[in-house]
């Protein structure tokens, strides 16, 4: 029995149980007693058991570098079909959304209140979405995907976001599903081509890998692809949904978006532009590197003079996505995985960051820095937290980041130092944005009239300790992470058949 | 050149005999419900005999009539909306029936269904023009069933009669020009022959292509919709937005076949597409009018529709009939949870700013107004987005660069006006209201659930929808060969 | 043999179909709409009657026959509803004030 | 054995934060110090073993274990590595011994304070990221180490966060050597280009062996000085330092003087094979650091506050080890980091005692005459003023410093064809130094020791306290002889330890050189007590007074030409370095940034704004337009579709 199709629809069918679970038994006011929440931790446990399957089934690579392949016929007159495939990347970054499911759990959707059923039913929809997006080699499957994880999303900002909750979910599912619509004609534009050369109309990834497309007609349809993704990782142009999005969205939303939903972006760039285009895009190099430079810069920029700490987190987001982007385009190995690393840990450092400015929302009921202050000596724990995953975005050599950031600066040296001596200008603004958050919130004088507050209880610590824990390991020793994701990216071309012949 | 046979779909004689009985049944004991559920068994029925035939159609190509799969394709979807709009209107609270019975109402349903069907079978002008005018004709009655506030009914069918009027004279006066050329009143574009100038058939089709183009309500000839929808009651709106424009687009793609248009055509079809698409979203924007609205969404729909009509390739006819199916079953979802939404005594739906809150009062209702709306948009799971993709890919294979951008700006901006409606319904409900928590009716009920599975599945599984259902060409190839023998 | 060509018939057709547009267009009596639109009709019918004359072919009349069924129809259909409409309480025959209708 | 006991040494420490940050001040105030303190003393006990392992060993031997690989990549290899030889050996001594000592110290020190555990957890965990620093055998790894004694010192220096300043503080420090952080980075990014890998041995062999251009080699050393001045508080990175004296008094002792600023000396000692090949940075080095002597020194003379003087003491005597890293006598850099240490150390633990018991009380005038009150505490202070100042033969400064300037004399780096920069001349301002060295650490004594009394002290310095000084007292007074001048019998320990293999005699030194450094802090000591130290109450430069009265009553003048030759010039550079241009640069960037950043976001949004506003006003107008076009006129309907009709017929005809 073939796990990728569970994998992808575990999570719906979980969330539609917790809908029920939730009509059934309706909210009480003991948060332990929320049936819908239970459900979605079962469903999760089942779902990280199964990706466990999948992962230790594997202790060497058997077929080529796809370590699963699903496929089976949806709408034949088109040539779609459900093509699940499984490699190192998608692998990763599907641990990487379960972790931030996990502490999205743990910490932020139990104090969901109003219609929690639904609540956790949109958050698993979302979830499927995802790991689909992750999975899917069929090229309609994949926009299937990528669209449907922005439904439910759009739902969970503009119900349970914040005060301007509604313009910023319209503006996040406007700006992402009209990029989509240009990837749509790419992903058409690319089809249609292969289809006259060949005569075979199929939404094949592998096989439309090898369609001859002339130069013009492949930068633009690279383009396609990639004003898609970049509007979702984003780069800097194009960013203008992310703060308001990461603002305004509950918690666990924020920590859904900014952990794993910007991921889908970079895993497209590195699936769909380099992978599709390899030619193209190094033609279009030195404009994505340029981009994704000023979107280091920017994003530090602008986050040092924010007040609001969801927004400032935000923006450092698009900081670290820059480093991404310019990685994924230095076209070399070493570029590639320090994006995928940069990815994995920023998606654990910021999804962190969020929760904690969650919590600290949840308890003060504000998020502008110059009305928290002092929160050490009130929430040691959480503060301690707080200053270690601030720590890690600014890229202190020992956690995830900096690991991912060395590697792509290192490969943008070899590309071009001048670049990467501008790079690391960014890095002294992260230090600079970073610390003046810690500093404005957790080790600032205490404001007045603050209200008593709770620290963080034991269980909570411990699930951001597994955080903590998986960056340490991912800074320390990110060399089985490296060989873990890295074959399959890079000889898509070259395992071609094999993958379609995988069992 | 009306020969002698009586080819005939049996789905049209059900109609026939049922219209009959339903009148016969007016004059002998007027009666609303039975004359619903007569107007249900009638439509069943024919449902039933969608296949069949009597007689047997000339093998010239001669006849009145012709059945084939679009046609059946076609008939179907507008039986099945005409029964879902009847549902909708059956125990309508919209329908004042305190003051009077409302039998014709069905009867004029019915009726409208019958001229709907008689244009999606016809191979004549004639037929087509009786079915086009026995559908305007039962329409103008049916808009004026809006009880609450009446006035505006009226005046909604006032409109509907002059316009349509209008464009009934400038049909009729170009098929009598392709007749005057041709001489024939074969169901298919004039070809010039003779020593006329070659400027009469071209205008000819040109005004046969007016008078379509309006009751398909694309870009300068839709002013009409909005205010006719507006003024009619919700599901006679469904009524305009569905069964006519069905009806119509399915004559439209057999009097014009699918092959490539001719150049003059071309362009002018290249022009209406984007004003179409480009108005209908830009008219939209500026709606407080849920049913206006939806006028402006289905205008939008058509030009979606018609870049398919423009594209003719391998993917043409799947696209055209899942995105016909994505379409029907989308706006009659739509309305069909405005009929749910109605109250006697409340708001009855039809402005935007009475859904607020309704995520939170009545979840059931919003999320399936939002998945309706969604897929209209052509977002997944809905099966419009895998009817937005497939027109997409009919442009790109035929390179129709700039249609393709009126369709991405024109989604993105739908997007905007579509998600609005959303954002309204969760946004917090301004007052508790209690009288919210009323229990809808349960044939509305039933009907929003039906349309929802079938937006869901279909969105899921849209295999089965793409068969190449339409015709080859819209009369059989002998058409030169015969009109040499003339 | 007709007395007139086709062409004599469909220049005097055009020409009433124009009248009949201009009618619409720029009366603002309903009433008057409704008689030009008439008009507009009955120069269709007679691009019928003219062809069915040029080709021998019953089928012009029948259409004719047809078209006039429906102006009656319209003309009938239409009264009734200018009737409603005042019963309602629109004060004119104006057809350009009093729209509810409209934005 | 050495390949286990070399994490252990790392881990000891690093053990020890976990618990006092895990267990987050549920611990008691005496067992967190214990903690820290018996994590420490294990450390220090492994290092002494490690070093004896190594001495036991052959002289180029070297320990060395590979825990993991790091990140192996086409182009690139690093390793979790360390190595310890014998330049790191010296470190981890300098770094175990003097910590332990000031751990000891602290655990009295801070035993009331409520934040004691966060405070031991970042001492120890600054300690295990300085013992990574030293010990790692890539400079990635290193860069692990040099990063996270940043952090530390940025938690320490804001440890008492109430207070404004103290974190504004910290986060000058922060960002100063952060930017130095970034410049290192691109060295190293560099480096890793050029030689594959970020091992030390295979970059210094790939920089011997012509494998890195003339160019990029340079460009790497001036980056990599670059990171070693910001973290060593050299010109022009100089004015965190001081501000840093905001954390407690232990984290300046040990962070502060003793080993975190030390690190770019380290770095650069640890990379002279690559430094010698890039001549004009060297020259940099060099000048830098005497200029940094001069300055800090002068600085320092006009202070008041107590421990802002040693601050900049700290400041002058790291310009000491530049210069003498710059002149290739890298040997000597390290044996002064090495004394430098126990001194400093000893000047800013007693500092501190003092300060406890006068109730905080820091302003060096507010002080006085408290060697009635604690004699222990001056006798400590005036062995580390001593030491630092280099009175001759009795103190490990002497040596040191004695070292430094015998190596930089001959030094001379020929930049261009014709510019010359001699030795000489820097070993002149090397010795003005020492002069004014002594000028300001005796004036610090006698002022506060000596002289009027101030504030009165209370309590005594606890056992537990005492202890530390006392063991720093003798490393002060003790830990130089084991490096003789040459003139002095050939005792040569230290270099012999580093560089078993270099000849260590200066045979063209001329033997002046050595009297003349024995001389000059001499000098200093005797102008100091003139000034300062004679039991004349005026002699204390009260503020205030009468230029006339206070010549009239001092009778000398000296004072007034002292303060014209200079404090004037000094406090102008003092007020220049004080409010700092940099600091204003620094600052001033800060703010521009922010303000920057703020104009441009309301820029942005501005621009995006009216962009948008257009758009919206654009469209918005189209819409009316369509409204008024959708006016329900059935006349104005119907003239559209005639309209079209007539275009359409038009289009079709015409075309």
């Amino acid at each position: 029995m073939n796990p990728l199709p569970a994998l992808v629809l575990l999570p719906v069918i979980g969330g539609g149980l917790a809908w029920l679970a939730e009509r059934v038994r309706p909210h009480t006011v003991v948060p332990s007693r929320n049936a819908s929440w239970w459900v979605m931790l079962a469903t999760l446990i089942v779902e990280t058991l199964l990706l466990a399957m999948v992962t230790f089934n594997h202790p060497t690579i058997r077929t080529g570098p796809w370590l699963e392949h699903f496929s089976m016929p949806w709408i034949p007159t088109m040539g779609i079909a459900v093509r699940l495939d499984m490699d190192g990347l998608s692998l990763s970054l599907i641990w990487l959304s379960l972790l931030l499911c996990f502490l999205c759990a743990c910490l932020a959707t139990r104090q969901i209140t109003v219609k929690a059923g639904t609540f956790h039913f949109l958050f698993l929809t979302t979830l499927t979405g995802i790991i689909g997006t992750f999975l899917a080699t069929d090229l309609f499957l994949f926009f299937f995907f990528w669209e449907l994880m922005l439904v439910p999303m759009f739902v969970l900002i503009a119900v349970w976001g914040h005060e301007d909750r509604q313009r910023a979910a319209l503006k996040f599912f406007m700006f992402t599903q009209g990029s989509g619509l240009l990837m749509l004609l790419s992903i058409l534009g690319l089809v249609i081509t292969h289809d006259r050369e060949t005569g075979v109309l199929t939404f094949d990834y592998f096989t439309l890998a090898q369609t001859h497309l002339s130069p013009t007609l492949s930068m633009l349809l690279m383009l396609g692809f990639f004003i898609a993704f970049a509007v979702k990782l984003p780069i800097v142009p194009v960013h203008v949904w992310l703060p308001d999005a990461h603002t305004q969205a509950p918690t666990a939303a924020s920590v859904l978006l900014a952990g794993i939903l910007l991921k889908t972006g970079g895993y497209g760039m590195i699936r769909f532009n380099v992978m599709l285009f390899p030619d193209t895009a190094m033609h279009f190099a030195p404009v994505a590197m340029g981009l994704g430079v000023v979107g280091v810069l920017y994003g530090a920029w602008l986050s040092c003079a924010q007040e609001d700490i969801k927004r400032l987190i935000a923006y450092s987001s698009i900081s670290h996505m820059g480093f991404v982007v310019l990685g994924i385009f230095t076209g070399s190995r070493m570029g590639m995985q320090g994006a995928i690393i940069q990815m994995l840990a920023h998606g654990l450092s910021a999804g962190a960051l969020f929760l904690i400015a969650g919590t600290i929302q949840d308890r003060l009921h504000t998020r502008d820095m110059n009305r928290i202050g002092g929160l050490w000596t009130a929430m040691p724990r959480l503060s301690a937290t707080g200053l270690f995953f601030a720590v890690a975005s600014l890229g202190m050599p020992g956690l995830g980041n900096f690991a991912g950031e060395f590697l792509v600066l290192l490969a943008t040296w070899h590309v071009s130092p001048i670049i990467a001596t501008v790079t690391t200008v960014g890095l002294v603004l992260a230090a600079i944005y970073a610390l003046r958050m810690v500093n404005r919130v957790f080790l600032a004088a205490r404001r007045e009239g603050q209200i008593p507050l709770k620290d963080l209880p034991v269980r909570q610590m411990a699930v951001f300790a597994c955080a903590m824990i998986f960056l340490v390991v991912l800074g320390l020793h990110p060399q089985p992470f490296m060989t873990f994701s890295a074959p399959s990216p890079l000889s898509v071309i070259g395992v071609t058949g094999q993958g379609e012949h995988a069992p | 050149m009306i020969g002698h046979d009586v080819f005939l779909p049996t789905s049209l004689l059900v109609l026939c005999v049922g219209i009959t009985v339903m009148l016969a049944a007016t004059a002998w004991r007027r009666s609303t419900s039975r004359s619903f559920l007569t107007g249900m068994g009638t439509l069943l029925l024919a449902l039933v005999f969608v296949g069949h035939h009597t007689g047997i159609a000339p093998d010239n190509g001669d006849s009145l009539f012709i059945q084939d799969q679009w046609a059946n394709y076609t008939a179907i979807l507008i039986m099945f909306s005409s029964m879902c709009i009847l549902l909708m209107s059956w125990r309508n609270d919209a329908n004042d029936r305190t003051t009077s019975l409302v039998d014709e109402y069905p009867l004029l349903c019915m009726l409208g269904t019958l001229g709907a069907l008689t244009m999606v079978f016809s191979a004549n002008y004639m037929p087509f023009f009786l079915g086009l005018e026995i559908l305007g004709v039962s329409l103008m009655g049916l808009v004026t069933f809006r009880h609450r506030p009446a006035i505006q009914g009226y005046e909604a069918a006032m409109k509907y009669l002059i316009l349509s009027g209008m464009s009934s004279a400038i049909l009729l006066f170009g098929i009598g020009l392709a007749y005057g050329v041709t001489g024939s009143l074969r169901f298919m574009p004039p070809i010039t022959i003779g020593n006329i100038s070659p400027a009469l058939p071209v205008a000819a089709t040109i005004m046969i292509l007016v008078g379509m183009f309006f009751k398909l309500s694309a870009v300068p000839f839709h002013m009409w919709l909005l205010d006719v929808m507006e003024g009619a009651p919700v599901p006679v709106a469904a009524f305009l937005a569905v069964v006519s424009k069905i009806a119509i687009f399915s004559s439209l793609v057999r009097y014009f076949g699918t092959g490539n248009q001719s150049p003059f055509l071309n362009d002018i079809l290249y022009i209406v597409i984007i004003l179409t698409i480009m108005g209908g979203n830009l008219l939209a924007l500026r709606q407080t009018s849920l049913t206006r609205l939806l006028a402006c969404s289905s205008i939008t729909h058509v030009g979606y529709l018609l870049i398919a009509f423009l594209c003719p390739g391998r993917l043409q006819s799947g696209a055209i009939t899942i995105y016909l199916l994505a379409y029907t079953a989308s706006t009659l979802g739509v309305f069909a949870t405005m009929s749910a939404f109605a109250t006697s005594d409340g708001p009855d739906g039809t402005v935007i700013a009475q859904w607020k809150g309704l995520f939170f009062t009545r979840p059931f209702l919003a999320s399936s107004m939002s998945l309706m709306l969604l897929s209209l948009a052509g977002i997944p799971p809905g099966i419009g987005f895998f009817a937005k993709f497939e027109i997409a890919a009919t442009g790109v294979e035929y390179q129709r660069n700039l249609l393709l951008g009126a369709l991405i700006i024109g989604s993105i901006i739908g997007l905007y006006y579509y998600l609005n409606i959303i954002r309204v319904m969760m946004s917090a409900p301004s007052l508790p209201s209690a009288s919210l928590n009323r229990h809808i009716r349960p044939e509305l009920m039933a009907l929003v659930i039906v349309l929802t599975v079938i937006v869901v599945i279909g969105g899921l599984f849209p295999a089965r929808a793409l068969h190449p259902l339409l015709p080859v060409s819209a009369i059989p190839s002998d058409t030169e060969t015969e009109m040499t023998m003339r | 043999m007709p007395v007139f060509s086709f062409n004599d018939t469909l220049l005097l057709a055009t020409i009433l179909f124009s009248v009949g547009l201009a009618g619409v267009l720029i009366r603002r009596n309903m009433l008057f709409m409704l008689m030009s639109l008439d008009i507009m009709l009955n120069a269709a019918a007679l691009v019928f009657v003219g062809a069915g004359a040029r080709w021998h072919d019953a089928a012009g009349q029948v259409m004719f026959l047809l078209i006039l069924a429906l102006a009656a129809v319209e003309t009938a259909v239409g009264l009734a509803i200018i009737l409603c409409l005042h019963a309602r309480g629109r004060p004119t025959l104006d057809a350009d004030t009093g729209n509810l209708l409209q934005g | 054995m050495g390949e286990i006991l070399l994490p252990l040494l790392i881990l000891s420490p690093l053990a020890a934060s976990l618990i006092l940050f895990v267990t987050a001040g549920r611990m008691s105030a005496y067992a967190v110090g214990t903690v820290a303190c018996v994590s420490m003393g294990l450390s220090a006990a492994i290092s002494i073993a490690l070093s004896i392992l190594l001495l036991s060993g052959p002289a180029t031997g070297i320990v060395q274990t590979i825990l993991w690989p790091w990140m192996h990549i086409a182009g690139f290899s690093a390793d979790i590595a360390f190595m310890l030889d014998r330049i790191s050996m010296v470190m981890i001594l300098v770094v175990t011994i003097v910590g332990l000592l000031i751990h000891i110290y602290a655990a009295s020190y801070m035993r009331d304070d409520p934040g004691i555990a966060r405070f031991f957890g970042s001492m120890t965990l600054f300690v295990a990221s300085m013992l990574v620093l030293v010990l790692a055998s890539d400079l990635l790894c290193l860069f692990i180490g040099w990063e996270g004694v940043g952090l530390c010192s940025y938690l320490l220096i804001g440890f008492w966060y109430d207070n404004p300043v103290n974190t504004a503080a910290a986060r000058k420090a922060f960002y100063m050597t952060r930017m130095g952080d970034a410049a290192l980075l691109c060295g190293l990014l560099l480096l890793a280009t050029a030689a594959d890998s970020l091992h030390i041995g295979t970059v210094l062999a790939a920089a011997a062996n012509g494998q890195i251009t003339p160019t990029a080699l340079n460009m790497a050393a001036l980056f990599i000085l670059i990171g070693a001045l910001a973290k060593s508080a050299q010109i022009p990175f100089q004015t965190w330092l001081p501000d840093a004296m905001a954390g407690p008094t232990p984290t300046s002792a040990l962070i502060h003087a003793a080993t975190m600023v030390t690190a770019g000396v380290y770095l650069i000692a640890r990379l002279h094979d690559l430094f010698a090949l890039a001549v004009p940075v060297m020259a940099l080095t060099a000048v830098l650091g005497a200029l940094t002597i001069l300055m800090g020194a002068c600085t320092a003379l006009v202070q008041s506050d107590l421990k802002r003087i040693l601050a900049w003491s700290t400041i002058s005597q790291l310009g000491y080890m530049f210069l003498a890293l710059g002149c290739g006598v890298w040997q000597a850099a390290l044996f002064h980091l090495m004394t430098h240490a126990f001194f400093k150390a000893l000047l800013f633990l007693t500092a501190g005692a003092v300060i406890v018991r006068t109730h905080h009380e820091q302003d060096i005038f507010r002080l006085g005459g408290l060697h009635h009150t604690m004699p222990g505490l001056t006798a400590a202070f005036v062995i580390g003023a001593s030491a630092l100042a280099g009175l001759p033969l009795v103190t490990a400064g002497f040596y040191s410093k004695e070292m430094i300037l015998s190596g930089v004399w001959p030094a001379h780096f020929r930049l261009i064809h014709e510019l010359m920069l001699s030795g000489h001349f820097l070993w002149g301002m090397a010795l003005l130094g020492a002069f004014l060295t002594a000028l300001y650490i005796f004036r610090c004594v006698f002022i506060v020791f000596f002289g009027k009394v101030g504030t009165t002290a209370t309590g005594r310095t606890s056992r537990l306290m005492t202890i530390p000084l006392a063991c720093l007292c003798v490393l002060s007074l003790c830990g130089g002889i084991i490096e003789m001048p040459t003139t002095f019998p050939p005792l040569h320990l230290f270099s012999a330890l580093l560089d078993p293999e270099a000849s260590h005699s200066h045979a063209d030194e001329p033997g002046w050189l050595v009297l003349a450094g024995a001389v000059v802090p001499l000098a200093g000591l005797g102008v100091a007590w003139v000034l300062w130290g004679r039991p004349s109450p005026v002699m204390c430069e009260i503020p205030g007074q009468a230029a006339v009265i206070r010549f009239a009553r001092t009778g000398e003048g000296i004072d007034v030409l002292y303060d014209r030759l200079f404090v004037q010039p000094f406090r102008f550079l003092t007020w220049l370095t004080r409010h700092d241009i940099l600091d204003y640069v620094i600052t001033g960037t800060g703010r521009l940034t922010r303000t920057a950043s703020t104009s441009v976001l309301r820029a942005r949004s501005d621009f995006l704004g009216t962009l948008t506003l257009w758009g919206t006003n654009g469209i918005r107008g189209a819409d009316r337009l369509l409204g008024q076009i959708q006016n329900g006129r059935v006349r104005w309907y119907a003239a559209w579709i005639a309209g079209g009709l007539c275009a359409a017929l038009a289009m079709a005809v015409l075309s």
